[in-house]
């Protein structure tokens, strides 16, 4: 009973209009595979929910700066100019959060938690339009939990069960996202024979993947590579 | 700010580095302070990403994809490093495992509250883990420049600007100054040449307390026995 | 800079009338050395908080069973008659939650949050006494986050900076006791040099651990073990 | 309830698994189900302590003393198997991924309504995972003592006792029979030998619902056509 499953049948789950969360930080650890398919295929009016929108051509910021995003729930726009331009001229809504209470929203949707409560951001502007409570004296903000209707992973090795392990910083809010889906797709670059992942290693069990598929790589330039070296980095048309 | 200014910063916060501290840098120049680090001086790099260990930037070539600090660029991780997710990354920050971080601002006020996320009305990058740091890290070392672009203070009574986190502020940095946030308020430690104290007063909005001894940085053009890098006179 | 200290060193953390948090799920992943050193220190008056009470004369039984515990958090006593008895006869109070939330408990003392909200138990006399909050219409326990002045756990290695790796379903409540402790103390059954674990499969960082210490191995029988094969069992007197 | 009514209860719950399930298995006559598993039927087992994928039991002297289920007894693991923490095993149970929970119980309401884990003013055990695992797995089948101690009926009307979870059981089986909790109320599956629908519904105090066909399981003194071990019949 294999979960392996092609690009195609991956993308039927990814449509206009609907709310998909992603794993990756400044697109590290964001699948290349599936982030290609998903602006191939022309899938639009998303609402997307993770650590930040990437750069203008890695990770979702592909998708982000073609204009396919209606929502973005996230911590951080910087990296990505187009995001912030879009936010301005109110083509794309965006909702922050800091980093750590957005990493424990998406995990609290993930483990099956109502919410959380934190105090980061207590005394400032993010107070407004949110219950608190009270713990010892202490005042806590309530943040709902966090889920999507898809999430995408990006996992170094998958087996057929869906058993996950990550590639060093790629790991970040793969894990996470990859529970709070309520249809996880995790994209691979190596997928390898039921049994071969050390149980005590393996980091995302399976039973929170729905779906692998086999992923190309890593198909844009880090921005850290000298265009010189690797070809002049293509920002793709907005559409 | 020049490039001389933006070591000199750097260089001077890497003075608040203490062996084993566990240190968490910003983006922008608090990334430079690891170019700074004291002779005998070990710290601990995390990175909010999912990095505790990081290393060294990797010689050109060497470079891995999948191991970059929370700005994207490569780094390298050092013995007894791990990877985690950001979850836990921040699990870190929040229990106050971060004994130091270094953030930029846009401004601060004489009481600590720190401001740096958002000017209302223009273009915000986000928040990213600034919250969590500003509010939970044991010593927050702020790097700024001392006025903004309209020559107006940065260093402020209050902060006009909506605040990242109130009282946080241990020390700040600017091109003109080092400024410690105390109990009894604002006190100007070191001046930064070619500055004098009366510059730094005339440029900083806050109430600053000027007590002896006070530490003159940098400058060639300083009179010698005034510049003694600040060392001796440097906060605790 | 290296974490690992003696014993001895470790016991002088835990003095009488402190909170004790604990590894370890029917004692499995309980630090054996560390149980008998607080025995044979005998101290006392204890609040501890952890999965169970494990079984009489195994894990954290042992402090139940000679009546060294004021108070216990837990989710579950069954398998140590001495806890039911001492809860009878009124000499240890015992508060329970259901063992998942109890988990989330602990891992959000352990990462900082005020609390969890979280609808298991609502309908039912769980509530009573609780706040509560409504999201989207549905109605969540609020439940505070617990940590503890000490936290003890049982790694199977350990390196001198306190990085953790644990031994198959020992691991079970240990990384998220080892985070909500405000001193952790590790005992590991083998201590490593630095490095030598793999980055990506250590499972407790170390900067959440503060002591580690060298462990002498499980000293007790297990349930299903034997008398004939290994000996008669011997429950330590209550003192 | 004697080993062979135990036996019985849980070979009939095996019959309630299906290829591909993720199930957790309660301590007691629960755990005894994994016996009787279905030929080319293949599960996995999920463990509260932290296990997915767990096996049979050990041989004799090859058990592992940190391989244990959550009742504390030792295991083996299938390939494809992983270990978490607890918090993670029950994240599992709250997401729903747990197809299907075998619980004991105190009593059961003809609604589904389940108290397993207290009697007011008797020592009491605790909670363990039970509220989870009734509250939230997709499939929750009972099994019990059709009547308690005092030869009153545990299936109740409503129960008396402090709840685990409401509106949560899906199938019951004990030594007398099998019943289905519906929207339309407690339907009456399968009779247990060597009783009749009578002595069945003598011993409920839940209103059943009784509708052909009704099985009837196990037995040799029962009439060969009536016993046909239930499988024709058994709810989906």
């Amino acid at each position: 009973m294999t979960k392996i499953r092609t690009l195609d049948e991956a993308l039927e789950r990814i449509t206009d209009g609907c709310t998909l969360m992603y794993g990756g930080f400044g697109g590290i650890g964001t699948p290349p595979t599936l982030i290609e398919g998903i602006f191939d295929k022309g899938v639009k009016d998303l609402t997307i929910i993770g650590n930040d929108t990437g750069f203008p051509w890695i990770g979702i910021g592909r998708l982000v700066t073609a204009g396919r995003v209606r929502k973005v729930v996230t911590s951080h726009i910087g990296s990505n100019p187009y995001a912030g331009q879009k936010m301005e001229e109110g083509s794309m809504e965006v909702v922050f959060y800091p980093q750590g209470t957005l990493a424990e929203k998406i995990r609290a949707g993930g483990v099956g938690l109502g919410g959380i409560l934190v105090d980061v951001g207590v005394g400032t502007m993010l107070e407004e339009g949110k219950e608190s409570v009270f713990i010892s004296g202490h005042k806590y903000l309530v943040e709902p939990a966090l889920t999507a209707e898809v999430a995408i992973v990006h996992a170094s090795k998958a087996d057929p069960f869906g058993n996950l392990v990550f590639d060093k910083s790629g790991r970040n809010f793969n894990p996470l996202v990859a529970m709070a889906g309520q249809f996880t797709i995790a994209e691979a670059d190596e997928i390898v024979p039921i049994g071969q992942l050390d149980p005590e290693s393996i980091v995302t069990p399976g039973i929170f993947v729905d779906m692998v598929i086999p992923g190309k790589g890593v198909n844009w330039e880090w921005v850290w590579e000298k265009p010189a070296a690797t070809g002049s980095r293509s920002v793709p048309p907005a559409n | 700010m020049g490039e001389t200014s933006r070591d000199r910063i750097a260089e001077r916060a890497a003075r608040e580095l203490r062996d084993g501290m566990v240190v968490n840098l910003g983006i922008g120049i608090p990334t430079k302070v690891a170019d700074f680090i004291p002779a005998g001086v070990h710290v601990t790099f995390h990175a909010e990403n999912g990095i505790l260990g990081a290393g060294a930037t990797p010689l050109s070539g060497e470079e891995d994809g999948f191991l970059c600090n929370a700005g994207g660029y490569p780094v390298t991780v050092v013995d007894g490093a791990s990877y985690f997710d950001s979850a836990i990354a921040f699990a870190m920050i929040r229990r106050g495992c971060i004994d130091m971080t270094v953030l930029g601002a846009l401004e601060v006020s004489e009481r600590g509250d720190l401001a740096n996320w958002i000017v209302p009305g223009k273009r915000a990058a986000g928040i990213g883990g600034a919250m969590e740091l500003a509010q939970k890290a044991r010593k927050v070392v702020v790097l700024m420049n001392h006025v903004n672009r309209d020559g107006e203070s940065k260093v402020r009574k209050h902060c006009q600007l909506p605040l990242t986190a109130r009282e946080c502020v241990d020390l700040i940095i600017t091109d003109m100054a080092v400024m410690e946030v105390t109990g009894q308020g604002l006190i100007l430690r070191e001046v930064m040449s070619p500055y004098s104290v009366e510059d730094v007063v005339r440029n900083t909005e806050a109430d600053l307390i000027i007590t002896e001894p006070i530490a003159y940085i940098g400058g060639e053009h300083l009179d010698p026995e005034k510049s003694n890098s600040g060392v001796d006179a440097a906060p605790s």
